[in-house]
């Protein structure tokens, strides 16, 4: 059932050796996890499949013959058991980075999440520190079939205590599931599957942002549009479509969910002072609604018109042939961005 | 009436054996190894094998229609016919089924045509058929959350006075899982007419059942839960139908739950996308091949003069006949409406949902206005 | 642990014989119940301690005795179980009204929540409702320790499939529950448990509101202060205050959190031009959030000011000593007030 | 090294009659019923003894303290010391302990002091005592989570070749949660060195365990795991040291898990707020008081000429100035910074976060400026 979009099998077998010219964003997923547990013996990784497998989707491929079973390995099947035994684990100072199958397989560890990896800092007062990181391939795009195309960062970024990232491309996915796995924090992780093999040739450069900052991805004078994990590439097309137009439009990535980097979005919205957020979970309280809200109350003076939100509607992820209609698209954002009163 | 009542079930160890009828070589056990039970008849023994040899037969062709491109993933039981089909026969048609992704050929079994049947994995509404008319719950995807459904219903049924009995498949891997033991548990506290039937095919995607549990056997977890746990050879159809049977009876007249550890193997990969070659030996394949459950069976048949060639004939014009009408289904689109997305999350209809329809209606509607020029033209900067 | 603030040993034998005079939300709460198990053989009750014990607050106090074990009884201790089987009795034709003990405790449960209570209807194409009830005894203020004060209304309101109500008072207690019996749809039901054992002799004027539709609790003409299950009377301590010093405040309670009733709402802020949302939970991707983007989307035009949220801080709830330093208060409310530029 | 192994783990039923070494009137129970096990020598009966009575007084003054309002609430273990301080008292330093919010005699027995032991139930900061100084875990109050964390701590201690143990408590309610299952299942597949020690203490708040498990006996959920059980009188402190001990040693020694269930009785409500009037009678209570584990030792070593009057009265002195030196330490208010709330959510700090801070510093600066004024007065309302 897990595997709707595995990679062909050439790709899948490829375990890429170093992390500078990564190809797809589970080639550089697979480097970041192997270049950890090579610099730190207590980064281990476990969860369903990911040791023999290499994981359904391929990213931990290899790890676990290179680096052995008392570091990589495959657990019994049960999430709640895999986030409650990381959690002892970084007790005794490992660095576990788990694997949630998918956003949907994840809630069975919701209460092991949201009781004990968010709150054991805080309840310890600073003495306990979880460095735990959980992957979870996210959102849909795919034709995933039933609960394998879900979203899940509202429930997390809802959730104080937990940090919550999500790359768009290879070369953040990279440094930035290492500076997870390096961070004290509990880290979600989200990989939108739908990029997992998108190649994309860039090479990071210079230094890596940090993790907690967001991206100035395009630059453009008239709209913000604010996009993160697998919409970042939408609001890139959609820019590209508006600038034919005479629209200009500035893509922010976000890559961090939480913490929020108010800075960079900021900015941008005193720059353009219109804004709008594309997410493919559901609309009502989704992330975008935290989006809209916070830029709305620091730059309401500077905004001309409401923050738009163009996300999933609120229905259940639709079946892989409905998809398309649920999906944000770039002609829904511009239709969308047309309702504004430009001439306010 | 309580469900629960003061007395504990007394503590019994499953036999290590797995309970077997018809062995692999297609031969009957002898009398004093059957355990008191019967074999099938010879009717209910032809019965059984028309419904595996058409299952497979169906099956087969859903995976090449599946490596066509033409369903979005499907997940074969190829080598589970025995599993999946001597519990549904086993079934009377008031008793309800909870299965899941994997246990297709049981739902069609009950009687679910292929359009309806594969309407999930095609890619289409995930459940395509009727559970009220078919007593047949939509295939469960969430592992191991099923099984609470069946126990729900159940008891629904017990306290409504209902003589019927519920079925649950789950698979080895999803036994790890904790609501499978909240189920188990449930089921027991409240003596609810539920047979659990766990396809033990030896793996989870590619995690081997020795990663799964330290116990013997899985039909050992029954012992914690005060249920009688059973061990059977789930490649012999007349060994798995004689064994739910009698626990369908027994939850039918009042006596609670059984658990049912069917050993059996996935012969196909997990789904069409799974490569098994990265953590199986193809030998064990092979090796489990020779314990099929169709050819054992066709063995015995033939061995009790059941099963002459004209019967095997027919029975196989029949499963092309279906593997042919199934091509066909398979072949016609499937209807699809988007509007259709905002009309079943709720009974109630909810203002905010009808604004999110029209407005996806709007903008096919404009679509279709503006095929071949861009949506976005009249998006226009007049200010700023 | 689950019982910090249980009530006097009189009040909580006390079982009301009818309803149109109740006098504390508990006992509201309970008479809606006896109500429904009398009127329809279906409604069944059913969860930890709610049978013989009638409920750590009591709220379902001698509905065991008086209907007998096979319409209300106590399960195993395992919140999963509780909603899993609910949903299969749903399947059968039942109307089951569950308790999970305390939001925290609903956690273990939120994967039966969200892939199926939420889904099932919308699966089936609408063959296949389930009419259960969720009752949870939901926020702070009664000095709970750890993991008793959570408010988890994001998490569910997030979720398309789920409706969310939750009263501030007795009469509504009342209707909405019996209402929520009676729906088709699952309903999560927030019980403000600090409100339990408030007496309101306030009895129900004429026919009740319907369970979806947001009330005006007070009104006023320059700020709309929007509040629901414990920060409605917050909300209305704090109108009471602005009073004197001449800032007259609308308060409304939601009582639905999902549906979001936009017809109230919007109507309030076209009319003060001014909106603030109250609640506990945390801040950051809280229902506030929500309340605040699509108030500003659908009445930008209107207003004066951003919405403004006075809510618990992005921190785990905090142990009970300190809870009155998180809890949002009137002075809070007012001094957030004050931060408008009013002359703007 | 790899966690799991191929081999799986023969079946063996618990026996069923609790293991008992001294017997509720305080005679050792004869040679050939102590299935091999040794009885604790008089120096560590005597320790034991000591322990007990002094926890047994410092909860009998929490729990007056806590009926004067002084605690927020307060779950006692009365009628459970054997099972709480026998099992602590097996322990290494070395070893873990992962408590559940019933065990704070256990947790103070290990040595953590009233103050730091006490400020959750008392409304202050959650865990009031270094984890990592104490190798205790904070009392959990979700059910059942704890078990899975003491397994992955004795996981990570097994990667690194450390040879020490985990323990972990869980209720007899609790078992019936999935976590307990997913906890018992992963420690049994990884051979992890973790103890759990089920006090059946028979209620769950109000619910009997004849509503949980259907089972004869919690102890008989090992078999589902490949995991040993066992069934101790959890009143006999001599016994659940005897086989807390055994477990512990085979477990630091590389055998794997152990599941003991310790068969005893909550003797006080659940907390401080509930009323057992509603649920249980009170000459249950009565009849377990007679199997009460401190007076049952006392018995047996004033026997055994290991007790005399002058040793009983200065443990009973110790005791006193145990609970007086309790009372005392709570009856210092406790140091509260309400800054501190946003100190320890993040290692990393947060913007957002120093800006809610800062927002509530200003808003007590502000309350202590205007200290009897209202501090709404400057909400002005200029224009609109
Ligand atoms: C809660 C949950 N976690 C993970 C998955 C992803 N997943 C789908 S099938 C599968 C393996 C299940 O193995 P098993 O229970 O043995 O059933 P089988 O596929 O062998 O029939 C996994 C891990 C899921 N569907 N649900
Ligand atoms: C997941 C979860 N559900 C419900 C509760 C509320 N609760 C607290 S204690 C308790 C009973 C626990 O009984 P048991 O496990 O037997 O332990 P005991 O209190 O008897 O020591 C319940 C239901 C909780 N703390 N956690
Ligand atoms: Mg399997
Ligand atoms: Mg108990």
């Amino acid at each position: 059932m897990a595997e709707t979009a595995a990679p062909s099998s050439e790709t899948r077998s490829e375990a890429p050796e170093k992390a500078a010219k990564p190809l797809t964003m589970a080639a550089a997923l697979n480097s970041a996890m192997r270049d950890a547990l090579t610099e730190d013996p207590n980064v281990v990784i476990f969860g369903e499949d990911v040791g023999q497998l290499g994981g359904v989707f391929r990213v931990t491929s290899g790890l676990m013959n290179d680096f052995g079973e008392d570091r990589v390995w495959d657990s019994p099947l049960a999430e709640s058991g895999i986030i409650g035994t990381a959690i002892g684990m970084a007790m005794y100072g490992l660095r576990p980075v788990v694997e949630m199958q998918f956003d949907a397989f994840s809630y069975p560890a919701f209460e092991q999440i949201v009781s004990h990896v968010a709150k054991m800092r805080n309840r310890t007062r600073g003495r306990v520190s979880l460095p735990i990181v959980i992957r979870i391939p996210t959102s849909g795009g795919i034709g995933g079939v039933e609960h394998h195309s879900d979203s899940s960062e509202a429930y997390w970024t809802h959730t104080p205590g937990l940090t919550v990232v999500t790359p768009s491309n290879p070369a953040d996915a990279y440094s930035m599931l290492r500076e997870a796995i390096a961070s004290d924090d509990p880290v979600i992780f989200l990989e939108p599957k739908s990029h997992y093999w998108v190649k994309q040739s860039a090479e990071p450069a210079g230094t890596p942002l940090p993790m907690n900052k967001a991206a100035v991805v395009r630059e453009g004078t008239d709209v913000t549009l604010i996009s993160y994990g697998p919409t970042v590439a939408v609001a890139l097309t959609t820019a590209e479509l508006a600038a034919d137009e005479g629209l200009s439009i500035e893509v922010i990535d976000l890559r961090s969910l939480s913490p929020f980097d108010d800075e960079t979005v900021g900015a941008s919205v005193r720059k353009t002072s219109r804004a709008a957020v594309i997410h493919e979970a559901a609309q009502f309280g989704g992330y975008g609604a935290e989006v809209a809200a916070r830029v709305t109350e620091r730059e309401f003076f500077s905004l001309a018109a409401p923050v738009l939100r163009i996300t999933g509607a609120d229905i259940p992820f639709p079946p892989p042939l409905l998809e398309k209609y649920y999906l944000p698209h770039p002609e829904r954002i511009l239709t969308a961005l047309s309702t504004w009163e430009w001439d306010a | 009436m309580s469900l629960t009542e003061e007395s504990h079930a007394p503590a019994e160890l499953p036999e290590a054996e797995a309970f077997t009828l018809i062995d692999a070589d297609g031969n009957a056990v002898p009398v004093q190894q059957r355990r008191g039970y019967e074999l099938p008849d010879l009717d209910m023994l032809k019965e059984l094998y028309r419904r595996m040899v058409i299952a497979r037969r169906w099956e087969t062709q859903v995976t090449a229609l599946t490596r066509q491109g033409r369903l979005s993933t499907y997940p074969s039981a190829r080598g589970q016919e025995a599993s999946e089909i001597g519990t549904v026969m086993a079934m009377q048609e008031t008793d309800w089924l909870f299965p899941t992704y994997r246990d297709s050929i049981a739902v069609g079994t009950r009687g679910v045509v292929t359009a309806e049947l594969l309407s999930g994995f095609r890619g289409n509404w995930h459940c395509g058929w009727d559970p009220n008319e078919h007593r047949i719950a939509p295939q469960a995807t969430p592992l191991a959350t099923q099984i609470l459904h069946a126990v729900g219903l159940a008891t629904a049924a017990k306290l409504k006075g209902d003589p019927i009995a519920t079925v649950a498949f789950i698979g080895d891997g999803a036994t790890s899982e904790g609501d499978a033991h909240e189920g188990f548990n449930f089921a027991g506290v409240w003596q609810a007419p539920t047979v659990f039937i766990i396809q033990n095919n030896q793996f989870a995607i590619s995690v081997p059942i020795a990663k799964q549990t330290r116990a013997r056997m899985l039909a050992d977890k029954a012992v914690g839960y005060g249920i009688p746990g059973y061990h059977v050879d789930g490649n012999d159809v007349a060994a798995v139908y004689a064994v739910v049977s009698e626990a369908l009876e027994r939850a039918r007249g009042g006596g609670g739950p059984t658990i049912i550890e069917c050993l059996t193997y996935r012969i196909d990969p997990h789904t069409n996308s799974d490569d098994p070659s990265r953590y199986r030996d193809a030998a064990d394949v092979e090796a489990w091949k020779t314990r099929d459950p169709v050819t054992r069976l066709e063995h015995y048949l033939k061995s009790e003069g059941a099963l002459d060639d004209e019967l095997r004939q027919s029975i196989e014009d029949e499963s092309e006949r279906i593997a042919a009408a199934m091509r066909d289904a398979m072949n016609q689109e499937p209807a699809l409406d988007p509007m259709e997305l905002f009309e079943h999350v709720y009974n109630e209809p909810r203002a905010s949902l009808v604004e999110q329809r029209d407005a996806l209606k709007a903008e096919l509607d404009d679509a279709n206005a503006h095929v071949h020029t861009h949506t976005h033209t009249h998006v226009e900067k007049r200010n700023s």
